[in-house]
């Protein structure tokens, strides 16, 4: 009687423990989600892999940031964050990017490797290097779930990122410019001949990922804080999540920041905590290795 | 005449000219210390060029195999009690036999899958030294005594400076061999190179090899001059700077390799006095180069100067 | 124009650019007359926390200094170099201070990290070192050039038991940055829990740059008995460790180092700092302090001083930058020149100081000088600072 | 004796039959082509031989020895060698370090000695030269030996791949539409390459669009059809085969 009773209550325990490290997986894999959705866009309209990415993210919360300070209510300073790293992502696409058409892979990366830098040295010589945290949205009282805690900002971050998500298919499938988005990744020359304006579209692509990526930005700052090299790491899981997903494949890099975000946390909890950053780049080799095009991407054969 | 040639000897001349004659100019030991820096970083630098330039695979993870050969030598000197030069090629040969391992899975991969798995892999070693700290020291870094018989900082500087014409005059004949050759057609074209008999993936992995085994022996040399070594050495950082010393000098040119490690190990010492904004200063430097220059610095030089013999 | 000719004139061009880059360099090396003190910080990275204010601290000393016609009748000039946390930087940083600067002295190091990695290369070259780091280790064993201001780890260990032995606490979980600093701590305070009778139930630890630290506490929440949690560590770590806390439901008392001492920490924290225990130099609780303390007029003037230059308010990594850079001007002024070897001297023989960490009697053997009685025991309440006692 | 034999050879795109159960053989020393209408498989057909892809079901032999599945390099070791539709030039190197790429084979492939730069390595690499340049020849470009190839006319790197696979001393050439993109005077200088290539004893196979050149030159024709044998025979017999003639016409 006794031992039933104390074994009932120790799987109770371990599934709130469970729950526990699943809460904080899927926290972390919405956020990696959207900055492996911008890596998506922006790959798609111009074959860029963009290591700025994670700036864009730390940009949106430090901003957000800045503009609390200057005493604007948390919607507009959300708005004015977006915008400022919107406008970084077009200035990123006007002046870096096509300038240098027609670049090697190797010099694309490390083009925005160096727009990475600038925007850390800019953040870091304007607004600081110190910490900050942005206050949650609706509070720090957690919700409790059968044994388990949530935070009130973590649901923030899963509800913002579905309507995100949504939104975007909307886009790509139902709007003229989404649909000219995809037809220029498809194929840039006919898009050329159809008469897509193939320069706005990557131009856009990069404001939109941009966006994507402050939003991110802002939504977990609350939770994880933020300062000028809070994206460096997201970024890397955020390419992890593209690439796992099947690079260009939107779909897949929501799907592949959501296994990175659980594996990374159930990681943690079960097996060893100190090697958590390493789980989502195991994960990428191994399925790399076995599946060269990530789980969802199409296995193209070479035409010669 | 091959056009890869003649720039060899005269290159290398060149080169050792300047190593000869550098001491002259150093004023102090500061000074001395970059160049050795320089020196270690063109060697890594070289090995890098076989892969990416030549090979045209690219590796965003190479600081983590510097870090092997670092670590690797120092926790056999500090913790076994090895001697150093045993442990050098003890780490060189783990380091080699670890590429050689990963590189068929690896190199497989093409373009930003290629870029992503050696991130990866990069960031895992890296991770790895970070963690284990009972043998590697952890996030502070481990001490290791250096080489008994390499009493000052001028001896370092003849070894590295001597080690640094070695690998120019290995890799140039390297690259002027019928492997060099094989290595730039797997660049051009994998699949025209297989048809005439190349062994691309063969290719691929033995330049990975070779190159993972530059950098490691590059670290060990490393540690045992600066007796210390921490983890930032294997990181991502550490990584995307070489690559970056490689394309910013020059793809496909051993002589470019030297100039990108030369002028992005002086740059970040020069920019100090910008305090906060050096990093910014110096990721614009960066992007202007490569967006101006992108096939890098000497070999866009080299075009010039072609181009003005021909007027 | 031959191939050849074309090899040479690329080779002459990479040599012009060495030779270049290399004169500008040495440009910043010309001899001059003021006294040179030298620093290298974590302005930078995750120990920013500590770099910033301690930069800001000796940049507003320094000019003060030199308004009041400098030390000696000599100006004073400040090098310094950002070292992130990366110890290897740190090295290069100090060979470069040592060698090409020829600086008079060196106050810096804001992680024990980078610390413990100069000090072979400064005894070797014989300068004297005002550490700014908190690792018992920098002056235990005692170093001949190595001294330092902030209190130790093991101070900060032996502090926070005392605590709990007063409350009646005796079985405890850590949880330890991995960082040289949280790591030390860690070692410390296991290595002295038995002589407090405490009972170190459960450890954990996480990365420098971790966001989300759940996954350590729920293990520790998992342990039966845990009376109270430990967290050693600096930077952003321990504000999250304190929010991951709370969003837990823990409710057992929550004990920080003096690695958090700045306001920053209530900042980032936020509601979740509520009822956090630290302990903590006098300098946080400036005006709490009674009338009688001698500390008292110390620390409100440094206090004062800098929250009129920068705004916001002091942490005790600048007092600690305040404390090596008086120390190290007034054992100059007792020198009477800046002989490297009659400086250190003088720096050792530092009694009576009174900083922003506590009176200092430095010695022979104690090159830290300072003693538990300085240390308060804070708790954190609405937001603010109080006194435990 | 057959040189090639392919036995029911097939390969499936995404469900789709490219090649669908063809067999055929190749006679040594003899001029080869195939031939068929766009999409018919001739290029899938090149790449199943030479190892580029790999056959769902079927084989292949060359010189009675069961190839199926063979990578190109191991092929290339034994004597078979071609070109590309879309050009597969290294445009990192010059022509001819392009032809001395070809002969990769015939090299001392040493590491140790190649990074040390032995003697032999460069003796060796003389006497290659020599050779590449007098292939060169053969296909009239030795005047672009040191030319970069990215800055040579198409018609040129057309010809520079044929001497490429020549210099691996092939026993059999497979060539993608030499001709394809050249003007009528650059096809007839090919049509001359390719027939000297067949008197030096080659086997040449043929892929190629341009009906005049491959009437005149091959001693057989393979006609396919979405990718299965139509009908084979002389010039003469296939001109003449209404199925062929429907084929075109898209009856």
């Amino acid at each position: 009687m006794m031992g039933k009773l104390y074994l009932q209550e120790s799987l109770s325990d371990m599934s709130a423990e469970f729950l526990q490290f699943l809460f904080s997986g899927v926290t972390l894999g919405a956020t990696y989600a959207l900055v492996g959705l911008g890596f998506s866009i922006i790959y798609n309209a111009s074959h860029v892999i963009n290591f700025a990415q994670g700036e864009f993210v730390m940009m949106g919360g430090m901003g957000t940031v800045f503009f609390l300070g200057l005493g604007l209510p948390m919607p507009v300073a959300i708005l004015a964050a977006i915008a400022l790293t919107t406008l970084f992502g077009f200035g990123l696409e006007r002046f870096a990017i096509a300038p240098a058409r027609g670049a090697s892979v190797v010099t694309l990366i490390i083009i925005t490797i160096g727009a990475s830098i600038v925007m850390r040295g800019l953040v870091q010589v304007v607004w600081g290097k110190e910490f900050h945290a942005i206050p949650a949205f609706s509070g720090d009282e957690p919700i409790t779930i059968a044994g388990a805690t949530i935070l009130p900002q973590s649901l923030w971050v899963l509800g913002v990122t579905v309507l995100l998500v949504l939104a975007l298919r909307f886009f790509f499938e139902k709007t003229i410019m989404g649909k000219a988005i995809i037809a220029t990744s498809l194929n840039r020359d006919a898009a050329l001949l159809m008469g897509i304006n193939v320069r706005f579209v990557l131009f856009i692509s990069f404001g939109l990922s941009a966006a994507l990526g402050a939003a991110a930005g802002i939504l977990v700052a609350p939770i994880t804080l933020t300062n000028f090299e809070a994206g460096i790491m997201l970024g890397l899981k955020g390419f992890c999540a593209a690439i796992l997903g099947g690079l260009g494949n939107g779909m897949g890099a929501v799907a592949g920041g959501m296994i990175v975000g659980i594996a990374e946390a159930m990681g943690a909890g079960y097996l060893i905590s100190e090697y958590k950053d390493a789980i989502a780049f195991v994960l990428i080799l191994l399925v790399l290795f076995f599946k060269p095009s990530g789980l969802f991407g199409k296995t193209g054969t070479e035409r010669v | 005449m091959d056009k890869l040639k003649s720039p060899r000897t005269g290159g290398l001349l060149i080169l050792m000219a300047i190593i000869a004659v550098l001491p002259a100019f150093l004023d102090n030991a500061f000074q001395v210390e970059i160049a050795i820096l320089i020196f270690f970083n063109a060697i890594v630098c070289i090995g890098l060029n076989l892969l990416i330039g030549y090979a045209g695979q690219i590796s965003l993870g190479h600081g983590a195999f510097v870090g092997l050969g670092a670590y690797g030598s120092a926790i056999l000197t500090a913790h076994q009690g090895w001697d150093p030069l045993l442990s050098m090629v003890a780490a060189a040969t783990f380091t080699g036999v670890l590429c050689f391992v990963i590189a068929r899975p690896i190199l497989k991969l093409k373009g930003h899958y290629l870029a992503m798995a050696t991130l990866g892999m990069g960031i895992i070693i890296s991770i790895v030294i970070n963690t284990e700290d009972q043998l590697t020291g952890g996030p502070d870094g481990m001490y290791v005594d250096g080489l008994s018989f390499m009493t000052s900082q001028i001896h370092w500087y003849w070894l590295i400076g001597a080690v640094l014409v070695f690998s120019v005059w290995a890799s140039l004949n390297l690259i002027h061999s019928p492997i060099g050759r094989a290595l730039r057609a797997v660049h051009g074209s994998e699949v025209a190179a297989e048809v005439v008999g190349v062994d691309t993936t063969q290719y691929k992995v033995l330049i990975f090899v070779v190159s993972g085994v530059f950098a490691s022996v590059v670290g060990s040399l490393g540690v045992y001059y600066s007796n210390f070594v921490t983890p930032d050495i294997a990181g991502f950082f550490h990584s995307i700077e070489l690559v970056v010393m490689v394309v910013f000098g020059g793809m496909a040119s051993t002589f470019g390799a030297v100039v990108g490690a030369a002028i992005l190990t002086i740059l970040p010492q020069v920019l100090t006095f910008l305090h906060d904004f050096e990093h910014l200063v110096f990721g614009l430097i960066l992007m202007l180069t490569m967006i101006f220059l992108p096939k890098g610095l000497v070999p866009t030089l080299a075009d010039l100067f072609k181009k003005g013999d021909k007027s | 124009m031959t191939s050849r000719q074309k090899g040479l004139k690329k080779s002459l061009v990479a040599l012009g650019m060495v030779a270049g880059a290399l004169a500008v360099s040495a440009s910043n090396a010309e001899a001059a007359d003021p006294i040179k003190i030298g620093t290298f910080l974590s302005v930078t990275g995750p120990a920013s926390f500590l770099g910033d204010p301690e930069l800001k601290t000796l940049e507003l000393y320094i000019e003060e200094l030199n308004k009041g016609g400098g030390v000696l009748g000599r100006q004073l000039e400040l090098v310094q170099y950002d070292v992130g946390v990366d110890s290897k930087k740190a090295i290069t940083a100090v060979k470069r201070l040592v060698s090409q600067d020829e600086v008079d002295v060196i106050i810096g190091g804001s992680t024990s990290g980078a610390t413990m990695a100069v000090v072979p290369i400064v005894e070797k070259a014989e300068v004297p070192f005002i550490s700014l780091a908190g690792a018992v280790a920098i002056v235990e064993p005692v170093k001949k050039w190595v001294f330092k201001t902030p209190h130790t780890d093991k101070m900060a260990c032996g502090k926070i038991f005392e605590d709990l032995q007063s409350r009646g606490l005796t079985t405890i979980a850590l949880i330890s940055g991995t960082g040289g600093f949280g790591k030390s701590m860690q070692g410390q305070c296991t290595k002295l829990a038995p002589a407090y009778k405490i009972n170190i139930a459960a450890s954990e630890s996480y990365g420098p740059k971790d966001t989300d630290m759940t996954a350590q506490l729920t293990k520790i929440k998992g342990v039966d008995g845990i009376q109270a949690v430990v967290n050693t560590g600096f930077g952003q770590g321990p504000a999250i460790v304190t929010k991951n806390y709370r969003q837990l439901g823990m409710t057992a008392p929550l004990y920080q180092s003096h690695g958090v001492a700045s306001k920053k920490f209530i900042e980032l924290a936020g509601d979740a700092a509520e009822g956090v225990r630290l302990p903590a130099a006098a300098l946080l609780v400036a005006d709490m302090l009674p009338d009688s303390d001698p500390q008292k007029p110390v620390v409100q003037g440094y206090s004062a001083a800098y929250s009129d230059a920068y705004g916001g308010s002091v942490s005790t990594f600048g007092g600690h930058a305040y404390d090596g850079l008086q120390i190290a001007v007034a054992a100059m002024v007792r020198a009477g020149s800046t002989d490297k070897e009659a400086v250190r001297n003088e720096i050792e023989k530092t009694s009576g100081y009174i900083g922003t960490g506590g009176v200092v009697n430095m010695s022979e053997k104690d090159h830290l000088g300072l003693d538990l009685s300085a240390f308060k025991m804070l708790e954190i309440k609405d937001g603010d600072w109080s006194i435990v006692r | 004796m057959s040189l090639l034999k392919v036995d029911n050879l097939s390969i499936v795109f995404g469900g789709v039959k490219a090649i669908d159960d063809l067999s055929f053989t190749i006679e040594p020393g003899k001029i080869h082509s195939i031939i068929g209408p766009n999409g018919a498989g001739k290029t899938t057909l090149f790449n199943l031989i030479t190892g580029v892809y790999t056959p769902t079901t079927g084989t292949v032999l060359y010189e009675n020895e069961g190839v199926t599945g063979f990578k190109s390099y191991e092929l290339a070791a034994r004597g078979m060698s071609r070109t590309f539709q879309n050009l597969q030039i290294f445009f990192n190197m010059t022509a001819i370090e392009n032809v001395m790429v070809g002969a990769h084979l015939h090299l001392n492939r040493g590491f140790f000695a190649s990074f040390f730069g032995l003697p032999t390595i460069k003796e060796g690499d003389r006497h290659c030269r020599e050779t590449c340049l007098e292939l060169l020849d053969f296909v009239g470009l030795r005047h672009y030996a040191d030319t970069d190839t990215d800055s040579m006319p198409y018609g040129a790197l057309k010809r520079l791949e044929i001497a490429r696979a020549l210099a691996s001393k092939p026993k059999i050439l497979l060539l993608d539409e030499p001709a394809a993109g050249l003007n009528p005077a650059e096809s007839r200088e090919i049509d001359e390459v390719i027939k000297k290539v067949a008197e030096r004893g080659i086997t040449v196979v043929l892929v190629e669009h341009d009906m005049k050149m491959v009437m005149e030159i091959s001693d057989h024709i393979l006609v396919l059809d979405y990718g299965r044998k139509l009908t084979e025979g002389t010039a003469q017999e296939v001109r003449n085969n209404p199925d062929v003639i429907a084929a075109y016409l898209g009856g």
